[in-house]
């Protein structure tokens, strides 16, 4: 079934497959890193609606998505895109004209609820916001709690430590574990039967994909078996958890690929421009995301230039005095 | 040299001087990491900076714009992930010797800061990013500094939304919700920098800038702080601000323009 | 104080400076693989006793250490070596005959144990062991946990799950944090920092690590900052953690070193007969622990021919078609 | 060929048929792993072993003589960690498709085992190695192979230790008592195999080999087992014997002497 199977096809036919209208969906990456964009993109293309989006910091495709109305429902730490956007604008526009229900955790929360679903527990416990709004106010109405078996009933719980003391803790927050139907991750490597070679920092991906019933992966390179065989302590994902992988090259633009490529400030610059405004976006997303039919289609109309100004310096794996401003 | 400054040179510096050697440095972008970096240049050149992304003590060639900018990824100790970098502030070990740097929209006279919304809740008038990683430092760490501008409808009465715990509503509440002792141990502004009574919880003024007085100051907060024991501030010295100007950022990208 | 501080010293002066009469301790490795064995052998030298171990399954160390009388209280997983000793014997004769207190637990817990420290929370969840006797069965004395402020007061607790059968789960063994005085791992790369790279499995190290108050790391290869720099992702351990650096090629012979040399199936088979008999095992100690002054000496004693006879293969990482019968 | 066989040779083949194509493997070291591995190359080449140290389908070219081994590191799909090994069998999407492979000193009518001590918990008469990774696999995967020597002592009414649970006291009580249907779902011994009743939770005979009696299975065995089910089981076929012999342990290392 698993072991040497090919899970590779393209990614129009991957998203149509898993990322069904009304799925639960992650995505990796965190702010301007190595989103999986090329995916994002397909998703928008595929008009792919009422999403249930979990996130910690996705900025970029967060905001990408958010604006192309994919999303009814977010659970969400934080919605910002660097420099380039401090917070993302059309998440923040989609709240303020409450076009989407949302529910705010914190970051370490987020990652610690895809790690519950790794682990395979309920849920997993920290000391994180007690005396907080994050935890006494709730934003999904509680009739959705109630009506929808796959949400938690409770956005979370204060619960007492069974040892008393112990650990200098009284209390605890238990944070419910997330189990997507489906991550997306983009990567450095992958190979055929899924598994994942990252570079630079993981973010929360491998926890991600470990909590998820179904996981696509892009990968900048689809190498041999035997390249990632070669460094098995590299390899932070095994291919047991992976359902299907996609060749996309730069499929992490305009986010970074360490190693790979820069983010393209001057990309995100345009992007956060055309957000502040309904229609400006949409003539955006009308000329760079449905007006092309591929991420390969995309990138021609970005232009070699383009691509080639952020290329990553072998040694330092960012691009080096790269116009950023 | 020119001895002037901006605010944005002293806030920098004052935050600089908060840094211990030893110390383990939870930063952010723009103003912050550059506290850290000053720091680490100036006073405290054993302290670490790390990322809640998972970086720890990188070497910062080219300032970063994001806590998932690549180059905090290079030449680092060690690049974990975030529920590793949490598990460091979160873990008594090591996360007694962190102090973060934070930002904030509102923030009380508990040090409580608000980064999720300013109106109500669920229809803001504006929506921010929300936590992040804020509300975690915060609940976790003995020692934040949070940088503000001095404005009255920054330093409120009522946060709109609580983010991440300061002292909650003083007298040892935070100690009472289950938090351990820490928070928002010190603010840094453009006018002062204000630090809280170990027993009310309170805020009060530590020290006001040249130039500033703690009337100005009581002018542009909303909620009574206690002055009685402020001191003028040391100015930059011509060491700090040599050391910021020529080795920090010399571009200045996130200094901006020179007074 | 800790950045670009050396802390390298001595093994004989890390042992005798935190690893205490009474310390709880814990030490690095599985069975008969990257046990740290030169500060094992280097703690029966100094006669250090009335330790408190936590162990998951660390075979060949907890063995030596036991059968020297170090050990008073164990908290431990299992007391196993491979194929050479598929019970420490030393370890089930100490129980057989109420020479120590002890309370089992089972690998996940022990390893969860250590990563609740590391996390900073006073408990993990897991659903391992409901209704089996290492839930119900409790080993230390109910005066001792009562008594002693370090040790919990209670094994583990079943908790209800506060999301109701969120995760398929109505109730959770909580299994209490542990944080060690001192934890001590035998790795293949550190600098004088404390960074440390492990090559192969990592098994609980740096859970180990990261939930003790004081880390004492012996290395094979004692390396420039610049080269462990070069790779951030393979460094599992950032030097904030550890105290003491000490520079001991060969310090987890006879226990194997990923890429460095292989268990000495012969070592370990002498080992495993000696232990049989409690006079047996004290000549045996006595020959090749006490007889020796430091780790150098008794690896002279063992002779370069043996360890020639183990050294790794480059390409395997062990060393191929050795002699294991 | 020599058709003739050991009973560690069709112990071996008969956990060997358990395995199925795309099952992840929890193996141990000795007959279990021998098990894995001619699954892997007789019937199931696309099961994956996996190990409670963290490796992942290690390529395995010398067999391993613990799960700590450094055979089992090199040429593995990902090395990590023991806590990432436990989470895949306690996760439900990766953990369902777990098989594992158990030793113990005991068993009970309901597929419990005790790998702990025999005799009183604290003065044991003998004390064995304890849980390892066995409570929690037992705990958390849907199928089981226990590889057990069938005799009356190992076979017991009542175990002297619960280490890892299988259908506790049977009826539902597994369920009852929290966990997750699975624990040991065949028992494989030098005699037969042995099945759990889906609603009682009770061993019954499933087969026996050539050569064995159901009478000879019970009176080897202290509870009453139901073997009015019980067929003759299909000896190894050529194929398996010959793959067995010469591509697992062509030195016997594990085998031991040819029948």
């Amino acid at each position: 079934m698993d072991n040497d199977t090919d899970k590779t096809m393209p990614l129009q036919e991957a998203v149509s497959r898993y990322v069904k209208k009304g799925a639960h969906i992650s995505i990796g990456g965190f702010t301007l890193n190595r989103n999986p964009m090329a995916a994002v993109y397909e998703i928008i293309r595929q008009k792919i609606t009422d999403l249930h989006l979990y996130a910690h910091s996705n900025g970029t495709g967060l905001d990408e998505l958010i604006g192309a109305g994919c999303i009814s429902k977010l659970e969400i730490a934080y919605g910002g895109n660097g420099k380039a956007a401090p917070t993302c604008i059309r998440f923040a526009k989609a709240i303020q004209n409450n076009d989407i229900l949302f529910e705010d955790y914190s970051n370490y929360m987020m990652s610690l609820r895809f790690m519950a679903g790794a682990m395979g527990v309920p849920f997993l416990p920290t000391l994180s916001g007690l005396g907080s709004d994050i935890v006494s106010t709730w934003g999904f109405p509680e009739s959705l709690r109630r009506s929808d078996p796959k949400i938690v009933d409770r956005k979370l719980a204060v619960v007492d430590n069974p040892f008393g003391n112990w650990g200098g803790a009284k209390k605890v927050v238990a944070v419910p574990a997330i189990t997507p139907d489906v991550t997306i991750i983009h990567v450095q490597k992958a190979d055929a039967m899924g598994t994942c070679s990252i570079k630079g920092l993981a973010f929360a991906d491998v926890e991600q994909v470990k909590a998820s019933r179904h996981v696509i992966v892009t990968c900048e390179n689809l190498v041999e078996k035997a390249e990632l065989r070669k460094n098995p302590d590299m390899n932070q994902i095994p291919f047991i958890h992976v359902t299907a992988v996609c060749h996309v090259p730069f499929g992490g633009y305009p986010t970074a690929v360490y190693g790979h490529y820069d983010y393209d400030s001057q990309y995100l610059k345009k992007f956060a421009a055309a957000a502040k405004d309904k229609d400006a976006f949409k003539a955006y997303q009308d000329a760079w995301v449905y007006g092309v039919n591929s991420h390969e289609q995309f990138l021609q109309q970005v232009g070699k230039e383009s691509l080639a100004a952020i290329a990553a310096d072998p040694e330092t794996g960012y691009s080096v005095n790269m116009k950023r401003d | 040299m020119d001895m002037s400054y901006t605010p944005k040179e002293i806030m920098t510096i004052m935050a600089a001087r908060e840094i211990k050697n030893g110390d383990i440095v939870f930063s952010g972008t723009g103003i912050s990491m550059l506290a850290a970096m000053a720091a680490k240049k100036i006073n405290a050149p054993d302290s670490v900076i790390f990322f809640e992304t998972g970086a720890m003590d990188s070497l910062l060639e080219e300032i970063p714009f994001a806590v998932a900018d690549p180059r905090i990824m290079y030449w680092a100790a060690a690049n974990s992930s975030l529920t590793d970098a949490f598990a460091t502030m979160q873990n008594r070990i090591t996360g007694d010797r962190v102090i973060a740097i934070l930002g904030a929209a509102q923030i009380d006279m508990y040090g409580n800061l608000n980064t999720t919304c300013i109106g109500d809740y669920f229809s803001p008038d504006i929506r921010f990013s929300g936590s992040g990683g804020g509300c975690d430092v915060a609940s976790f760490v003995p020692r934040c500094i949070a940088f503000m501008q001095h404005e009255k409808r920054k330093f409120v009465n009522q946060l709109d939304y609580l983010t991440s715990p300061g002292q909650l509503s003083g007298n040892g509440s935070r100690e009472a919700a289950g938090l351990r002792s820490g928070g928002v141990s010190v603010v840094v502004t453009n006018l002062g920098v204000m630090r809280f009574d170990p027993d009310t919880g309170k805020m009060y003024l530590d020290q006001y800038y040249p130039g500033t007085t703690p009337g100005m100051i009581l002018e542009n907060t909303q909620f009574h702080m206690d002055v009685s024991q402020a001191v003028q501030a040391l100015p930059p010295t011509e060491k700090e601000l040599r050391i910021l100007r020529e080795n920090c950022d010399p571009q200045r990208l996130i200094l901006g323009p020179a007074g």
